[in-house]
């Protein structure tokens, strides 16, 4: 048996090592630095009903420990997700890919939940309700627990793929909009997005990002990460997924032991291309240190 | 898993220039004016990649030349020869040589200077005939004039003030002094390559973006052209005069 | 004329440096690195109205860029402070300190107020309704706009010395709150109090800090500080001072480009006791550098 | 502002042990049992000082001992002679020596043993008698015994293991061999610090608390005694059998 096996709703994954939704283009990309079918599985770029561009330039900053973006959910549009990256990843991944989708209404929600759905590439929805670079890229529907109920409740009627709920950690209590997102219907649950954030050039007294404000992601936002999914873990019965500032297998351990069934990384693919074949391979190792025979053995260790 | 390259030697060539010469593999550079992706240290302060293009290249020894310009390039300035490296390379298209071009120039500002080298060389080594065209603010940026005089009898360097070579900027200089050229290779602050392409001549330019990964999986660096958009570190640095897009 | 002189309501500062609440005792433990007269002014450890010995050990935890504290607001009760700490500090220190207090009910903040205010070295009192890591040390008084603005407009009418409200930024919306506060009659605004967050130890998979939770400080929170100053700057017209991360001269005057009038250093002086000292010092050759005449001048200066 | 210390010596004197020597000023330390904090670089990967206490010093030249243990220390045990490091010191109380025992015993458990050996020196320099009795897991963990030896002919090592010296803790070996004192001096793991006090001898012991500054100012490091809390950076790291607080 393969004792770094992990099990999400619809999914069983021969690791639990995903890289994040927006650190990690189609995938393709990654294929020439590595096989990508060591992961075990990973989201795709933020897609929507209709093309974007996103934000202007720059969108991008550098923070002690981080970086900001305010990419602004650049994207074909899903059609052309369906049509063209995902005949280019089909060539080279064959494993079930997880679909980060976003939005601005919910109809627009449902409509790209539906046509992704036919795709048999993939294995589960990840629905982003917490981008936080567009005013109308989904984060409304992440600060409320009303609204992002019924949204995944609508979302789950049009879809049988499971329903993977990407929240944000801009809001006073993460627990009550996870209970909410649980009650209507979602299958997991990914914690976290970006913080918000900001850096200022000094030099011209001017914010650095064009948008002004973007989404801080790295090492800076574990704490604040594994305290998110600490907190939720204790409060709800579904899967949760860890991400936030992981760089390598002692914060996956620490992301599991907090309560996430399996880990994404985001910034860190960025760094360093090899981030998660690193990750994926000194995993076996640590654990043979630590005396961690199975590493689903370790999920909420923290609370016990 | 990281491509560690050694470093045989940095060394101050301009004021806050540095040139620094790396052993490692150069296989895979395939165009002049391709681009690395440095890590500066495992300091989480310069937590991303600086981009640095690729000045000059030949088997398993490439050359850099950067400008201090914030604390990462700082810091790479006090690397010391037999230091480690670790480098993400090559990366980005680079210049495409035209083939069936009468008389081109290359034209090159500040920190744009350095990758025009490499394609100087192999433009020479095309037997291609090429002016060459290099502006600094001051006497004391100038660098490279000598390397250039290898691969080109003709070359110009101009300054801001005056201090050295023809006064004014590469554009006013080509105009003043009428140089003439069928197609050209250009690199250099955004408000010169704009300039140039309001000008209507024909040629590529290689722009710059802000990057997150250097490699094309965030979508940090994508530059609006006049069809769509390219990723600056995939499908650029270098752009064709005819797509580049100016946002008046 | 000084050029690092900035006003806040009922203080003029002689530059915008101040220790933040928490890092800098109650001040005298650092006059045997420096003289520390050359601050503009310090804000003592949070104060309540009884003695508190705050959480159990460990309460300390290192994160990249930052760290986590669960002290908990230990201090020996405002009578102590007023008899005993004010006293020592009055020998090595000759201007006017900011009162940070702290309490669980309004009646207990009221109460160390009325008593703090008859003390002449007192130049402000800083409401500490943010602390992340007692139950009942205010932190419900700063998440709800309603709350926090009736607390503010009680305290305003027992004392005679200005008021700044320290906020939380565990908060979907501090706008919303800030603008509460001013409403109330704030007198200015502290952003930002540490974000929460833990760590686990993968050795014994059990979270590191005691309390579990803890309060997140340091380089790795500066952009969510500056977000936030940035955000309230734009929504209200009483003087923000800026708090999160600042290690240095450059980040001070981020900091205060982003709309902040002062700017208080927490982590930085543990970590290094003579940081104020160095940044007051480097503050004069970074304005040159960039000419920058007046620091006053460049408050706020990014929204230009 | 920082206080930099220059390394003299850093080697490896039992397993994962090193000792470190270090040039610098030294003429604030007032008694064994005060500590320093060391930062380890300017990673903000290790964020905050390390606290380690001195083992022994003389004019401008100070040593300490200390165990890998995580990711900060195994760093230090990079360093070489020659470089720099930032160092507060010193901290803390410290021991007291105690004028009027007729023997006294010192007590120490792993990475405890290191602050004894100044105390040891010092001791010795007052003419006054005195016993040592230094336990570790295994032999090679064994460290100082040789160093000891120069102050006091009384010196026993145990192992828990039993690989080395005397079999079991120090607790037990002090019982079995019956070893009689009228005070001690201990520093070790919490554990045998508390065995101590519930046994009833009489003496001072040496904690330790994680710690945010190590200088007094955050509040981290508090300690509960039986009157009242303690900083173990400032009122500590030494406290008094009479004060020690144990929780059931
Ligand atoms: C494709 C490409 C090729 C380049 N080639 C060279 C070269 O050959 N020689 C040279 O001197 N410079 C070159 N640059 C510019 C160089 O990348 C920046 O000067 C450098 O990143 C500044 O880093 P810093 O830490 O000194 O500055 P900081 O201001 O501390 O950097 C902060 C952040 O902003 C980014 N940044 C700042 N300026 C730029 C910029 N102009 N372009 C992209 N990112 C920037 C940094 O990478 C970092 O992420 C090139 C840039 C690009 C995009
Ligand atoms: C007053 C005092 C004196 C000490 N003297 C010595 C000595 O002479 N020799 C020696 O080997 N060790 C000594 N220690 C323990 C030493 O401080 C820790 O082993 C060291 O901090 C571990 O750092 P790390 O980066 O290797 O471990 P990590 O686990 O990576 O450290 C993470 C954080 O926890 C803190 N930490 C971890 N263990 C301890 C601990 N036991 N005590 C306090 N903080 C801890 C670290 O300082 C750091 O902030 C002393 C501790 C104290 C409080
Ligand atoms: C450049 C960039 C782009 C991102 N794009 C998306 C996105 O399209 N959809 C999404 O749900 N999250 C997106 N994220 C958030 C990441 O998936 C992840 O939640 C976050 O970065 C925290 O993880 P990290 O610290 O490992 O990066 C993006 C992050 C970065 C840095
Ligand atoms: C050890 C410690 C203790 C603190 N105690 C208090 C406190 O008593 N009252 C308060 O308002 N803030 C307290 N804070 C928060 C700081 O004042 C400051 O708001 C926060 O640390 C962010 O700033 P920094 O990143 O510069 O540390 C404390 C912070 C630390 C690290
Ligand atoms: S920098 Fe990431 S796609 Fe270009
Ligand atoms: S460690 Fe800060 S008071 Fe002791």
């Amino acid at each position: 048996m393969n004792n770094l096996e992990v099990k999400l709703p619809g999914m069983t994954l021969s690791n639990p090592i995903i890289p994040a939704s927006g650190c990690f283009g189609f995938g393709y990309e990654f294929s020439e630095y590595y096989d990508i079918n060591i992961l075990g599985s990973f989201v795709f770029k933020g897609t929507t009903l209709n093309s974007r561009y996103g934000n202007p330039n720059p969108r991008i900053a550098e923070t002690y420990a981080g970086m900001l973006n305010s990419i602004g959910l650049q994207n074909p549009g899903v059609e052309e997700v369906i049509n063209c990256e995902l005949v280019k990843l089909k060539k080279v991944y064959h494993k079930k890919v997880i679909a980060n989708i976003g939005g601005s209404t919910e109809k627009e929600y449902l409509e790209s939940v539906k046509l992704i759905s036919k795709c048999s590439q993939i294995g589960a929805i990840e629905l982003n309700i917490s981008c936080p670079n567009v005013k109308d890229g989904g984060i409304h529907f992440g600060l409320n627990k009303d609204i992002a109920a019924s949204l995944v409740k609508a979302v789950k009627s049009v879809t049988n793929l499971p329903v993977y709920v990407k929240l944000s950690p801009n809001v006073t209590d993460i627990v009550e909009i996870a209970k909410a997102v649980e009650s209507a219907g979602a299958d997991a649950i990914t914690l976290i997005n970006t913080l918000i954030g900001m850096r200022i050039d000094i030099k011209t007294g001017k914010p650095v990002l064009a948008n002004t404000y973007g989404g801080l992601s790295g090492p800076a936002i574990k704490p604040v990460a594994l305290r998110m999914v600490h907190q939720v873990y204790r409060n709800v019965s579904i899967p949760i997924i860890g991400v936030g500032g992981i760089m390598n297998a002692s914060d996956v351990i620490e992301m599991m032991y907090a309560g996430a069934t399996a880990v994404q990384i985001g910034t860190a693919n960025l760094i360093d291309p090899y981030a998660c074949k690193s990750i994926i391979e000194d995993l076996p190792k640590l654990m043979k240190e630590l005396k961690i025979n199975k590493i689903s053995d370790i999920i909420g260790g923290s609370h016990i | 898993m990281s491509e560690e390259y050694l470093i045989k030697s940095n060394q101050e060539i301009a004021y806050n220039v540095f040139q620094m010469t790396l052993i490692g593999d150069t296989s895979k550079i395939k165009n002049p004016g391709q681009f690395m992706n440095i890590k500066i240290d495992d300091n989480y302060e310069n937590f991303l990649r600086r981009p640095i293009s690729i000045s000059s290249y030949k088997e398993n020894e490439m050359t850099i030349i950067y400008k201090i310009f914030g604390t990462g390039t700082k810091k790479l300035s006090y690397k010391k020869s037999g230091d480690l490296i670790d480098i993400l390379c090559p990366l980005g298209n680079g210049f495409t040589i035209k083939k069936n071009t009468r008389k081109s120039i290359l034209i090159g500002g500040g920190v744009g200077v350095p990758p025009l080298l490499e394609l100087a060389k192999q433009l020479k080594n095309n037997k291609m005939d090429f002016d060459v065209i290099i502006g600094f603010p001051s006497h004391r940026d100038v660098f490279l004039e000598n390397e250039f005089k290898k691969f080109s009898e003709s070359i110009v360097v101009c300054t801001i003030d005056g201090s050295y070579g023809e006064k004014g900027n590469v554009l006013e200089v080509i105009k003043n002094k009428q140089i003439s050229f069928d197609y050209y290779y250009a690199c250099g602050p955004e408000k010169m390559l704009h300039a140039l392409v309001k000008e209507g001549y024909i040629g590529q330019l290689s722009f710059e973006e802000r990057m997150g990964c250097g490699f094309g999986a965030c979508m940090g660096c994508s530059h609006k052209t006049i069809q769509s958009y390219k990723r600056i570190c995939k499908e650029g640095p270098v752009l064709e005069s005819s797509e580049v897009y100016i946002d008046e």
